[in-house]
């Protein structure tokens, strides 16, 4: 029953990766980010269950945890994003280019 | 059975509210299909014996993160023609697929290979918040600390990033 | 004499250095401070050459456990043939801070920081230890030619910091293979040198290792092909650092190969010894012969110095004692004659503001205390009978010709070929007609004159009765033939390109 | 068998001491007040007669002890000592350098007193001293030297000096040029000299490095190592003593003071070839072959030089030259392994010819630094003992009956003859002749007939005192040398040749009276001829001539400097600048800036890839993570 579990979270992880690596809407890549976490979160969970030790859900809080912070500083970037350039576009920005 | 028909439902939903995130062209439809997902998260955990990581996910990512994205999507406002022209957006995600595929069945070769386990609710005590809690307490303090400093952190430096009003172009 | 003098004379001036870079002194402060931390080392020096015994083992060791679960000691010691380029840099570093007395704070500094270095990396045996202070010295060159060098200085500095980083990354691959084939032979981590020795290396990994040293070693010394950094470096450096480069660090990185490669990797050293021995000699002849069509005395003395350089590391490969030997004084020879040549050409510069040989001459005439300095330096280095040159270069003449007669006479030509440039120069820039820029050309002024003249009378004395100095060299030197062979056939025919034995088995 | 005797090592240490003392005097006071000169001539004058002093004390020890046992010697300290190599700052007096010491000092005494003279108002008197001072402390040490080692210190020394003094009028390029060029070709030389004593030391130095270690361990040396030896050292012997194909600098080198023609170029310096092979008498007496090369190189060099000789018009290149022509004499004599014989030349040829270049250094001081002689004449009535004295030497030089250089040009002559070297002989007999010839050609333009030039004529006057007094002293060896070695024939016992027996390793062929009287009939014949001939063009006064032909050739000295100019010279510089300007920057540096364009390559090469979209980076990783995945996961089963 486990497997199950854990295919489950492959696939949501799988299509959070699709999610970043397709789309160009800010929103949505962080939220296929957060989809992955929560894959990631899912796993734990079910090893957690599995070795039935809880050291699994503290992992859990911990990545929520840093869900929240990230959430916060991304949304605060999405933010300054949008006034500056009223875009929520990430190709708007390819300073990175060689 | 009944544990069963749940996690096929709350499976079947996650994948579901994944799907429509990635697809949804407005981000407003995405994150109402992501709450979906994980809101039946929050399921499976609690399928899972994660008391306490189930009124987590629920109050914490469903209620606080999520609320907050939705808020600021709203806030926003945004029209769609603030969205970017994604025209081939299917290709991408096609492609996307197939280049993710080797890593899924990688990883779901190495689960095959792990032994089958059940995944009953177990006693009472597992994953409750006292147990969780000592645990975290106890053996965790440490890094329980630094994430606090983490989130201050960040919370600092989103009041910065967001704060800066008008100076720069 | 106390227990830790050659941690004093490693650390006193790094410390003093690193102080100075701390604080906001200024120049003079940082000269005297730089001039009396030097003659302290000097006087250090001093009092360790005269309590040297010469057993031809290393003295004053210093062995103290460091990264102990890799082996890796705190090891010092030195015997007749570090001691000698220990002494060369304690005795010759003081000078700088004689003649350049209006130079920046991180000039003084680094010049000590240097110093401790070079004395780190000459008295090291422990090879981690020995590549940490290899690694350190290059550091104050960089910055001291990066900051106060010539107009052309930073291709300069980026190509000597890449050529000779590039270089130690191959030794510390070296090294590091070293240490795995020693656990793998003695199954226990050791970096020391003298166990290094008892290794027993071969196939083609063990050449590989062995090119890693040689090349770094190579582009230190510089050993032709690979000597193409020096021109430019020797050129736009600043004195002092030029002075540093070919004194002394090019003298280390011989040093390495004959306390490092041949004792470690005598198969492959004899293996190679020829090809070496032809790349050394070719050396020697190309950049003589680049030397003559120079127009900058600096680049001249630049060439002169690569040509000499190969001369001495040519004495290295022909793999007897009295080659080694001679190899060895004119280390010694040549960081005191072409040393103080670099640093009459710093004076020459600062003194006519023209590096150009034409633009100069009848300096004779002006100046006869320095042209008579200048002479007697330069004649040390074409290796007159009666300086220091003619030893050293007679011992490795005579030395090539027993190791290969082709070789003998090829090395041979330096007593030609240094001659030509070097009298050309001193023709033009000595002699002749004075021009408007030497018209007015100061001698050196009493403090200066002081300054050089025990390393004149030095050049001097080495040339008429070498026999105390040569005295304390040969035990050491004689010590590296008398490896017993037999360590080679009895130790296990294990190595590290034996994967098995690589990986830490538990 | 050997004696130590402590004062041999103050024998070169006086003039070194000297040379120290006066250079350091100069240098400090050179540009500040002026020392008188006479305090600087004097000091000069203390070292080599102290010098002499101690040789003749050495000659006398020596004519003290049995003729075997004549071996004085004194180690002073260990040199250096690495291994079999052990070489000792060592000192020998045997008769062969008890002859050279005695000659050396003496010449060189009488030439510093002359040089008081000469050199009065130089600007540098000082310096002149100092290196004069130090060449003979060099010389001496070449002369005392036990070991080849220590004798190549002075090997070097005398040619540093030389350097030194032929560039002494140093604001000249020609001079400084002069210089470098004897520096250079005798470094090419001395190039020889340590390749021998390399190839000497690894077959047979290991059990001491000096002479007579040398010559007791000499016939364990391999035959043709024995040889290469031998051609090595002569190849130093040629740069020194300017022979065939190194002679070059010597005619150039008369650009230094007179006096240092007459001291360096013509007496001691440039016999030390002959002096190295005579030394090595045991090695060369054993090798034919080395021998005979060595004759015939110096027999050609002789015939050379005298055809230069016959039409130079520098006064002092016409001594030149005979001092390269008389030269090739001695190494005939010494080839032939009549090394007494070539000593004795040397001997002799030291007095006349030191004589004839102070005559001639007196002759150019009167004109005020006029060299050409197709500018003199008519001097005999202004210079009369400066004439006599140069006559007395140009009859010494063209080897007339009693004349000292008689005696040792024919000895040399019949002992060619008497080995069988007929074809050396018949050159020798020749280039005696042309000898005769230049000399007096040169006596007969500056001396007799009208005056060419009225001016310099008019202001031309006999040297002071102190010069020549030391023509006159030369100008009586030059006449009575000769007599030392009187060989039988005339009734003499040969004393130098005796004196010297025990250093040398010679046989004295025998050869009957009648060869004897040949070769003196053919000496005589010869100069008589050379005489006539000089005496029939110039002795009456003659304008100077204009040469066509083969004089031409000759008078260019067949083009030699400008052919090793052209072979030598400027392909050297050549390959120099190619190297630095070509083969630097595109071949040995080429690998360096090869990876540094790679790294550039590469770089604008991988820039396409960074297209700046975050977005994409995160598809390379995928793709990364992905190609990872398929790679593991076939590992997996």
């Amino acid at each position: 029953m486990i497997h199950s579990y854990l295919y489950l979270s492959i696939i949501l992880f799988c299509l959070g990766i699709v999610g970043v690596i397709s789309r160009r809407n800010v929103f949505t890549v962080f939220m296929s980010i957060e989809l992955m976490l929560n894959a990631a979160n899912l796993a734990f969970i079910a090893f957690s269950r599995v070795h039935e030790s809880m050291d699994g859900h503290v992992l859990a809080m911990m990545v929520m945890a840093v869900a929240a912070a990230e959430a916060a500083l991304a949304l605060a970037v999405v933010i300054l994003l949008h006034k500056h350039k009223s875009k929520l576009d990430t190709n708007v920005f390819s300073l990175l280019k060689g | 059975m009944f544990a069963d028909g749940l996690f096929i439902g709350f499976a079947i939903l996650s994948v579901l509210g994944a799907v429509g995130l990635v697809l949804f062209r407005h981000p407003m439809n995405g994150a109402m299909s992501f709450v979906v997902t994980l809101i039946s998260l929050a399921g499976l955990y609690a399928l899972l014996s994660a008391k306490l990581i189930f009124a987590l996910q629920l109050i914490v990512y469903a209620g606080a993160i999520m609320s907050l994205i939705v808020f600021i999507i709203m806030f926003l406002n945004i029209q769609p023609s603030d969205l970017p022209k994604e025209e081939t957006k299917l290709f991408y995600i096609l492609g996307g697929g197939i280049v993710v595929l080797p890593i899924g069945l990688f990883l779901a070769k190495i689960v095959k290979s792990m032994p089958e386990r059940s995944t009953e609710i177990i006693g009472n005590n597992f994953g409750g918040v006292k147990e969780v809690g000592l645990l975290l307490f106890r053996d965790w303090l440490v890094p329980f600390e630094i994430v606090s400093i983490l989130l201050l952190v960040s919370l600092v430096g989103a009041v910065i990033l967001a704060g800066k009003r008008g100076t720069i172009k | 004499m106390f227990e830790h003098v050659l941690s004093v004379i490693i650390f006193l001036p790094i410390l003093a250095g690193l102080l100075l870079l701390a604080t906001p002194a200024s120049r003079t402060i940082a000269r005297f401070t730089g001039l009396i931390v030097s003659l302290a080392v000097l006087v250090l020096s001093i009092d360790l050459y005269a309590g040297f015994k010469a057993t031809g083992y290393l003295e004053f060791v210093e062995n103290i456990p460091w990264i102990e679960s890799l082996g890796v000691s705190y090891y010092l010691g030195v015997d007749g043939i570090s001691l000698f380029i220990l002494m060369a840099g304690s005795v010759l570093l003081p000078m700088v801070y004689f003649i350049f007395a209006t130079k920046e704070k991180g000039y003084y500094a680094n010049l000590l920081i240097v110093q401790g270095a070079m004395a780190g990396a000459v008295c090291a045996a422990d090879m981690v230890l020995f590549y940490i202070f290899w690694e350190v010295m290059l550091l104050p060159v960089f910055f001291m030619l990066g900051l106060y060098g010539g107009p052309k200085r930073l291709p300069a500095t980026l190509k000597i910091t890449l050529y000779t980083i590039a270089g130690s990354l191959l030794m510390l691959a070296a090294i590091i293979y070293l240490g795995v084939s020693y656990h793998a032979q003695f199954n226990e981590w050791n970096f020391a040198m003298d166990k290094m020795a008892q290794l027993n290396l071969s196939g083609r990994v063990a050449a590989i290792a062995f090119f890693g040293f040689m090349i770094a070693f190579a582009i230190k010394i510089p050993l032709f092909p690979f000597h193409t950094w020096l021109p430019d470096a020797y050129t736009e450096a600043p004195t002092a650092a030029t002075f540093v480069l070919s004194a002394i660090m090019a003298k280390i990185g011989v040093y390495g190969v004959i306390r490092f490669v041949v004792p470690v990797f005598d198969l492959e050293f004899a293996r190679f010894a020829i090809l070496l021995a032809y790349s050394g000699v070719i050396g020697m002849m190309y950049c003589g012969l680049a030397a003559i069509t120079q127009k900058d005395f600096k680049r001249m003395l630049a060439f002169s110095s690569a040509s000499h350089m190969g001369v001495i590391a040519l004495g290295v490969f022909c793999m007897n004692l009295q080659a080694l030997t001679g190899s060895i004084y004119q280390i010694v020879a040549h960081a005191t004659s072409t040393g103080v040549l670099f640093l009459f050409a710093g004076i020459l510069e600062e003194r006519t503001n023209t590096r150009t040989i034409e633009d100069l001459g009848g300096i004779a005439a002006k100046a006869p205390v320095f042209a008579v300095y200048f002479a007697i330096a330069m004649l040390a280095s074409v290796g007159l009978p009666g300086t220091s040159g003619f030893i050293g270069e007679f011992m490795i003449i005579l030395g090539a010709v027993k190791f290969n007669t082709v070789i003998g006479v090829l090395a041979g030509t330096t007593l030609i070929i240094g001659v030509c440039y070097m009298l050309w120069m001193f023709q033009r820039v000595f002699f002749e007609k004075s021009t408007a820029r030497t018209e007015n050309f100061k001698d050196l002024s009493l403090i200066e004159g002081l300054a050089f003249l025990p390393v004149i009378i030095l050049i001097i004395v080495m040339g008429i009765y070498p026999h105390p100095f040569l005295s304390k060299i040969t035990p050491a030197t004689a010590l590296q033939f008398s490896q017993p062979q037999a360590i080679i056939t009895h130790a296990p025919a294990t190595n590290a390109q034996d994967f098995g034995l690589t990986i830490e088995q538990k | 068998m050997e004696q130590s005797v402590t004062y041999l090592g103050l024998i070169p240490l006086f003039p070194l001491l000297g040379s120290v003392f006066i250079g350091l005097l100069h240098v400090f006071t050179c540009n500040k007040t002026k020392l008188p000169e006479k305090l600087y001539g004097i000091l000069a004058c203390i070292g080599p007669v102290l010098s002499f002093v101690l040789a003749l004390k050495v000659f006398f020890a020596l004519k003290g002890l049995p003729a075997a046992d004549r071996f004085l010697s004194h180690k002073a300290f260990t040199w250096f000592s690495v291994g079999e190599l052990h070489i000792d700052m060592g000192f020998l007096a045997d008769p062969l350098s008890c002859l050279m010491l005695l000659f050396v000092t003496f010449i060189g005494s009488l030439i510093h007193i002359y040089s008081i003279g000469y050199m009065g108002g130089d600007k540098n008197y000082g310096k002149f001293f100092a290196y004069m001072n130090l060449f003979l402390g060099s010389m001496l040490v070449l002369v005392l030297g036990d070991s080849p080692v220590v004798m190549f210190v002075g090997w070097e020394g005398v040619g540093l000096c030389s350097y030194l003094l032929i560039s002494f009028y140093s604001e000249d390029r020609s001079n400084v040029l002069a210089g470098n060029k004897a520096f250079i070709v005798n470094r090419i030389g001395d190039l020889g000299f340590v390749l021998g004593m390399s190839f000497l030391f690894w077959g047979i130095g290991a059990n001491g490095f000096d002479y007579l270690s040398l010559k007791a361990n000499v016939q364990h040396l391999e035959p043709t190592i024995a040889l290469v030896v031998c051609l090595l050292l002569f190849v130093g012997a040629t740069g020194k003593s300017a022979q065939i194909p190194l002679y070059v600098w010597l005619p150039d080198a008369m650009a230094g003071p007179t006096p240092v023609s007459a001291l360096i170029h013509a007496a001691t310096m440039v016999t030390a070839g002959v002096y190295m092979v005579a030394r090595f008498s045991f090695l060369y007496a054993g090798v034919e072959l080395a021998g005979s090369i060595v004759a015939w190189i110096g027999i050609l060099t002789a015939l050379l030089a005298a055809i230069f000789g016959m039409f130079q018009e520098d006064i002092k290149k016409v001594l030149a030259y005979s001092t390269v022509s008389q030269l090739g004499y001695m190494f005939a004599g010494v080839g032939v392994a009549a090394y007494s014989a070539g000593i004795f030349h040397v001997f002799t040829h030291a007095f006349f010819k030191a004589l004839l270049f102070l005559g001639a250094g007196s002759v150019i001081y009167a004109l005020h630094h006029e060299q050409n002689i197709w500018k003199m004449g008519g001097l005999k009535s202004k210079m009369p003992k400066t004439y006599l004295t140069m006559v007395v030497g140009a009859f010494a030089l063209a080897g007339c009956p009693p004349f000292s250089g008689f005696f040792s040009k024919d000895e040399i002559l019949y002992s060619a003859l008497a080995t069988g070297h007929y074809g050396i002989w018949a050159v020798g007999v020749l280039v005696a002749g042309m000898t005769a010839y230049y000399t007096f050609r040169m006596i007969f333009v500056v001396f007799h007939g009208e005056p060419r030039d009225q001016h310099a004529f008019d202001h031309a006057h006999e040297a002071p005192a102190v010069m020549t007094v030391p023509l006159i002293i030369l100008a009586v060896g030059a006449l009575f040398a000769g007599f030392l070695n009187l060989p039988a024939i005339f009734g003499g016992n040969q004393m130098v040749t005796h004196w010297l027996a025990p250093s040398l390793t010679e046989h004295h062929p025998h050869a009957s009276v009648f060869v004897e009287i040949i070769a003196i009939g053919a000496s005589i014949a010869a100069f008589a001829i050379g005489i006539k001939i000089a005496y029939a063009k110039f002795g009456h006064g003659a304008s100077a001539p204009s040469y066509t032909g083969f004089a031409d050739f000759a008078y260019h000295k067949f083009y030699v400097d400008e052919v090793y100019n052209a072979v030598i010279v400027q392909p050297y510089k050549a390959i120099g600048s190619s190297i630095w300007k070509v083969i630097e920057p595109n071949v040995t540096d080429a690998p360096v800036q090869g990876v540094s364009k790679l790294y550039t390559v590469l770089g604008t090469a991988f820039k396409v890839l960074q297209v700046g979209y975050v977005r994409v980076y995160a598809i390379y990783m995928v793709l990364g993570l992905s190609l990872m995945s398929l790679f593991l996961s076939q590992s997996l089963n």
